[in-house]
């Protein structure tokens, strides 16, 4: 089938930000573009050789005009970059209130987990006029999470977390590719979002229901005996974690400890995954050098887990740690916890 | 001494000069095979580097035909997505490394630039036949890799794809590549030093013409940037054989790195290509509107301005890779530093040709290709300097669409322009104008069909390197596919003509042009070996018609 | 006749001198714990020995404005590379930052 | 273009006719000389930059994992580190003579001089290969053999003066016989994710240590041609560039090992002096 479009569906918040800012740029290259090409033209047509031997006036160069082609383009591009910085402003921050969904790519398929504990592949559902933010990773190598129709992009890279963020303004199917090249099967690490209203979601959230990410995450939390040390109000052996989510933290500085003195850090997803992978790297103030921590590497904790652990803790309000029971051990600095099954 | 003109330059294109055709030059003064292979003559080292770099671009170029038959229809039916990866592998490494960086500074820059400042070769004659050789040696390893095994990286051998999970040529041809790096290196310092130390009697910075400007800022990148990829590809091959995580998260090290530290040569080496296509389009447009470039030191200026701001952007590849927002806005602001010399030297141009004596020889018809689709390919850079678009369009077809405005329409162009022109000083022969002006327009419109769908398939959203898409992207498609069609057929045309006209081709008189350089006025075509019988002293302008065309000079020619 | 008249032969011995002398005090100093001077302190010292060879050794006390251009370039271009490396890995931001920049990137309203 | 013509090339070659001295694309030995100097210094900066790919990439993860690299730096000793600077310094003076001597037309002493250097230099490589075949029974050596739990200790004991007794089986084959690392050594490193990190610090040192090594066996090869021509009295002082670029040559590795030495060396110095 033929169909012919030049012009991709617009269907989020941010696309007509981008767009106003594409027809400006449009503008600018017909404008540019129309003068080059009218100009060679005229000047083809006023000034062919007409004889063998002619000589034209010989200039060679006027300083006003030479300073009025550098200043005016500066000007111009200096009025794209700010437009440019402002509607890039508008693509990376979400807004608070946005409904988290975690992202984690693979060669070659995305997958994509609900607070609620749903999972997808190559898939993902979104409400009409809900903000979400995508928390991205991936477990291999680069690949890029992009939606043409809500002009948003970013890569997923492996060891890390990177966000997008989306209102849907239109209800749809939408395109979901890998624009980083990922290696043999890259072109069929696609899919497809699906924009829908407020109860259809529901029901569809309800009919794909499993246990909440938050809650596997809470079953992890005590399978890997973090609750060990972690243990709430006892906050000799670890800080406890409740309600730690964006909290800013001060680190650890005395002897032997990485970070600067006075230096603090906001305690992001990106953190919180640091500190479970690695727990030496930024140690809150108050433990000491090096963390006592086992270091849960991907043998330990997949990414999907990580991303369950994450949501557990970002759900832990005043109180809620619980308690260690008879058959939770201490995990040793040396040998990993005991294998899961 | 008095500044007359010793040798009036011919009018007419087919004006015989006394001697033509008995004379000793550079071409038949010895002619086995070992006097082209051994030669330290910088004349016939270029046309070593014209002959392996035609062959190379054939050869990226039928990648390409594979990749545009792949493209007609939306699933993919004529390839294994394997070989099609192989083949965008193939097509992009042949093309930028082994085309577009050494095309014209290698090619059209060695045989000119020695003639252009009145020096009998350049500053190393042996060095640059080394550069040669290392290229060669360099396509000899690639090609191993590329045909006998295949590559599937794509040209930017993004880690830590290419250094874990490929098990593909990745460390021959990154070899191949580090070794390339020299020629390129050598090729730059021999130029840099020549321009430096090499120019004749009176041949001050500002009388010279403005393709040496260009060589020299092209040199300049090309010392400066060649060294970091080569480490950068060097670490790369460790990592695959050592299985230190340099570059690999899970053993520690940082994929982002690679970016910046293969962006940091990368993003120069774009104007590596593109900077001595610019400066022969000087030339062209000079000669062919018999007027001195207009503004000269500000055009002098802004390809060394271009040269240095091309060192400082290079992280807008990178937008989207999870880099630090201040970061990305720091860069996208430089980015627009770019953007302001290669406007002026469109501006330039324009104001060079006003009130100008324009002739339609084919060279100027190239000449006029190149500044319509590198202003395109400039202004839709814009859009991808721009953050706010900029997420958008990365990795998409509108990428794709734009780079090879530059690079194709831009540098390709550009250089076909240039050989045109230089053609007749190379072989002392003309080539039939009329294949020649049809080239330069089949390429215009070939090329436009191919690139211009592009842009709109980008928009849509369409990824680079894929192998099969959505349906709604097939009309697009089939369009640049046609298009491409055409702009073969317009590359083709050339590669039968020229090599005809060298043995068939009308004689072309010492100046066919007009033109006002040294290597118009005071060498034969071709030259002799030693490029001049008599050193020049230069005391004035490179570029002044009046004095060329006064009554006296232009009877003495009949 | 030479095309440079070579320079004094205790010139040579003095800045021979001179460098093993840095490089004792480079030593010494990194010893001490000097905590966040040490880096400056030891890096300032080997520009300095640097400075001396490159001055000294390589003639470029003595050599053309070109030479020092080069010299000079080729310094600019590796500040540039490593100080705008830095413009990312220091202001992402799940790397330590001053309080302010964070709240900003991680879209506190 | 405007231009006069006169017979320069013809002047330039009854001024000099010293055979070799002037090759026929120069117009006269200070043109060539100064064309030699400037590409060797061109050919220098291309040397910066691509010793600036490997200095970028340290000074990156020196600022992501400054701790670790402290420590690891630890594991070298900064003592050989700075008899080797000297070594090397010492080095670069007997090559300044080598120019020195090429200046005032001396041939033999050329060679005597550039004799020097190679026996100074190859002494550095001497001290560079006993670190190396420590650095080995540490195994710090960044390949599958690297184990950070084991040099860590290893090391410690060495300071403590337990020496270097105590070690396991030999494993022969291997270059350097180092020894077998126990099992549990292996299973505790790979839990550890300091010893990715520490594991960087040491490809760096190796990758950064073996090319300035490949850089002064290079030297080596380009100064005995030197010499044979030298011999020869090929040098005169109006023809000397060969002597002056090698020398050009030598002091830049001796440039990049003074920056090396603080960077790899003194980084973690204060904490082995602490104990």
């Amino acid at each position: 089938m033929w169909d012919f479009p030049i012009w991709p569906e617009s269907a989020s918040t941010v696309a007509p930000s981008v767009e106003a800012l594409y027809l400006f740029i449009v503008a600018l290259n017909i404008g540019m573009t129309a003068l080059v090409f009218g100009l060679l033209v005229l000047f083809s047509v006023l000034y062919y050789r007409r004889a063998d031997d002619q000589v034209p006036p010989q200039y060679h160069g006027s300083m006003l005009l030479e300073i009025g082609w550098t200043a005016i383009p500066t000007v111009i591009c200096l009025i794209v970059f700010a437009w440019g910085v402002k509607v890039y402003a508008e693509l990376v921050v979400p807004p608070a209130d946005s409904m988290d969904v975690y992202i984690v790519g693979r060669q070659w398929m995305w997958k994509a987990q609900y607070p609620g504990g749903q999972r997808e592949i190559n898939a993902l559902h979104a409400v009409l006029g809900k903000p979400v933010k995508l928390t991205i990773t991936s477990e291999d190598v680069l690949h890029s999470f992009s939606i043409p129709a809500f002009r948003v992009k970013s890569d997923a890279v492996p060891g890390r977390y990177t966000t997008l963020w989306f209102q849907p303004t239109q209800a749809g199917v939408y395109h979901i590719f890998c624009t980083e090249y990922c290696g043999t099967e890259h072109s069929r690490m696609i899919g497809k979002i699906t924009v829908m209203e407020e109860g259809d979601y529901q029901k569809w959230l309800s009919e794909k229901a499993e246990l909440g990410d938050a809650l596997q995450g809470r079953k992890l939390f005590a399978k890997l005996q973090c609750v060990t040390c972690h243990a709430g109000e006892s906050q000799a052996r670890a800080p406890s974690l409740e309600e730690i989510h964006m909290k800013r933290i001060p680190l650890s500085f005395d002897k032997g400890s990485p970070v600067a003195p006075g230096a603090t850090v906001l305690a992001d997803e990106n953190y919180l995954r640091e500190s479970i992978r690695y727990p030496s790297a930024k140690i809150a103030a108050g433990y000491q050098y090096p963390s006592i921590m086992p270091a849960y590497d991907e043998s330990l904790v997949s990414e999907d887990e990580m991303f369950q652990l994450i949501a557990y803790i970002k759900s832990l309000k005043k109180g809620q740690t619980p308690t260690r029971n008879e058959h939770t051990t201490t995990p040793t600095a040396l040998g990993a916890p005991a294998g899961r099954p | 001494m008095s500044t007359i003109i010793t040798s009036a330059p011919a009018l007419a294109p087919a004006s015989k000069e006394p001697g033509q055709g008995g004379g000793v030059d550079y071409l038949n003064h010895e002619t086995s095979i070992a006097s082209w292979l051994l030669t330290l003559d910088h004349k016939r080292i270029g046309i070593l580097y014209l002959v392996a770099m035609s062959a190379m671009f054939v050869l990226g170029g039928f990648y390409a035909g594979l990749i545009r038959a792949e493209l007609i229809t939306p699933k993919g039916d004529l390839m294994s997505s394997d070989f099609y990866n192989k083949s965008f592998t193939a097509h992009g490494v042949i093309m930028v490394f082994f085309v577009l960086i050494p095309l014209v500074p290698a090619s059209l820059g060695n045989f000119m630039l020695p003639l252009m400042i009145g020096a009998k070769d350049v500053a190393f004659p042996r060095l640059n036949l080394i550069s040669w050789y290392v290229y060669m040696i360099g396509a000899g390893f690639t090609l191993v890799a590329l045909i006998g095994g295949g590559v599937d990286t794509g040209w930017t051998f993004y880690t830590p794809l290419s250094t874990t999970y490929l098990n593909s040529n990745v460390l021959l041809t990154a070899t191949g590549l580090f070794i390339l790096g020299f020629s390129s290196i050598l090729t730059g310092l021999n130029f840099i030093v020549t321009i430096h130390r090499m120019r004749c009697p009176g041949m001050d910075w500002f009388r010279m013409p403005l393709f040496v400007w260009a060589l020299y800022a092209t040199s300049v990148i090309q010392l400066l940037g060649t060294p970091v990829i080569a480490i950068t590809l060097a670490l790369v091959g460790v990592e695959r054989l050592l299985g230190v995580g340099i570059f690999d998260p899970r053993l520690g090290g940082d994929p982002i790195l690679y970016q910046h530290l293969f962006w940091f040569y990368s993003h120069p080496a774009v104007y590596i290509m593109i900077l001595p296509p610019l400066g022969v389009t000087n030339e062209l447009i000079s000669t062919f509107s018999r007027k001195p470039i207009f503004g000269y030191s500000m055009m002098a200026g802004a390809s060394l301005a271009i040269a240095i701001f091309s060192f400082i952007v290079w992280a807008h590849h990178m937008f989207t890779s999870g880099l630090s927002p201040y970061a990305a806005m720091f860069f996208s602001l430089l980015t627009f530093s770019v953007a302001i010399p290669s406007g002026i030297k469109v501006f330039t141009w324009l104001a060079t040709l006003f009130r100008g004596s324009i002739s339609f020889d084919s060279p100027m018809l190239y000449a006029y290709g190149f500044i319509g689709l590198f202003t395109i390919g400039g202004m839709t850079g814009l859009f991808l300097s721009t953050l706010g678009t900029d997420i958008h369009f990365h990795d998409t077809y509108f990428v794709v669409a734009h780079f090879h405005y530059v690079m194709v329409g831009g540098a390709i162009v550009g250089f076909m322009g240039g050989l045109h022109f230089i053609w007749p000083k190379m072989f002392g022969r003309m080539y039939p104008e009329f294949l020649a002006r049809m080239s330069a327009i089949l390429i215009f419109v070939g090329f436009n069909l191919t690139f211009f769908p592009q842009f709109l398939v980008g928009y849509l959203g369409m990824p680079r390197r894929y192998h099969e898409y959505p349906n709604e992207f097939q009309v697009l498609n089939v369009f640049s596919t046609a298009g491409a069609t055409v702009l073969g057929v317009g590359y083709l045309l050339p590669l039968l003509y020229l090599p005809w006209s060298v043995f068939f081709g009308e004689k072309a008189g010492r100046n066919p042009w007009g033109a006002t350089t040294l290597d118009w006025t005071h060498t034969e075509s071709p030259p002799t070996p030693h490029n001049f019988e008599e050193t020049p002293v230069v005391t004035g302008e490179p570029y002044k018609y009046d004095t060329l065309f006064n009554k006296e000079s232009a009877l003495a020619g009949h | 006749m030479s095309l440079h008249p070579p320079a004094k032969a205790w010139t040579y011995w003095a800045n021979f001198l001179a460098l093993c002398v840095l490089t004792v005090v480079t030593w010494l100093t990194a010893r001490m714990d000097l905590g966040a001077l040490s880096t400056p302190v030891a890096l300032g010292i080997a520009v300095i020995k640097a400075a001396l060879v490159v001055l000294f050794f390589m003639h470029v006390w003595e050599s053309t404005p070109l030479t020092k251009l080069v010299i000079g370039m080729s310094l600019f271009m590796l500040t540039v590379l490593l100080t705008f490396l830095f413009t990312d890995y220091a202001t992402r931001n799940y790397d330590v930052l001053p309080s302010d920049h964070a709240a900003a990137v991680s879209g506190k309203h | 273009m405007q231009v006069t013509e006169k017979k320069h090339a013809q002047e330039a070659h009854d001024d000099h006719g010293h055979g070799h001295e002037l090759a026929h694309h120069f117009v006269s030995v200070e043109q060539q000389h100064d064309a030699g100097n400037l590409g060797m210094w061109m050919f220098l900066t291309t040397e910066v930059l691509f010793f600036g790919g490997l200095f970028a990439a340290y000074t990156i993860y020196r600022y992501k994992f400054e701790k670790v690299f402290e420590q690891a730096s630890n594991i070298l000793d900064p003592m050989l580190g700075a008899i080797n600077t000297i070594v090397l310094i010492f080095s670069s003076v007997t090559m300044a003579f080598a120019v020195r001597s090429a200046q005032q037309g001396k041939s033999k002493a050329i060679v005597a001089w550039l004799g020097a250097t190679i026996v100074f230099g190859a002494l550095f490589l001497g001290i560079k290969y006993g670190e190396w075949k420590h650095d080995a029974h540490l195994h710090v050596f960044p390949t599958s053999d690297f184990n950070w739990t084991w040099a860590r200790e290893k090391h410690a004991e060495g300071e403590h003066g337990h020496g270097h007794d105590s070690h396991g089986p030999e494993l022969k084959g291997f270059v350097f016989n180092s020894p077998v690392v126990p099992a549990n050594y292996i299973e505790s490193d790979s839990r550890n994710p300091e010893a990715k990190q520490a594991k960087l610090f040491f490809f760096l040192y190796f990758s950064m240590t073996s090319l300035h090594a490949l850089h002064m066996i290079i030297g080596f090869g380009v100064m005995a041609v030197i010499m044979v021509y030298a011999w020869y009295g090929y040098y005169t002082p109006h023809y000397y560039v060969p002597v002056e670029s090698v020398g050009l040559y030598w002091h830049f590795v001796d440039l990049v090992w003074i920056f090396l030495f603080p960077l790899l060396y003194l980084l973690g110095a204060h904490l082995g002096a602490g104990h």
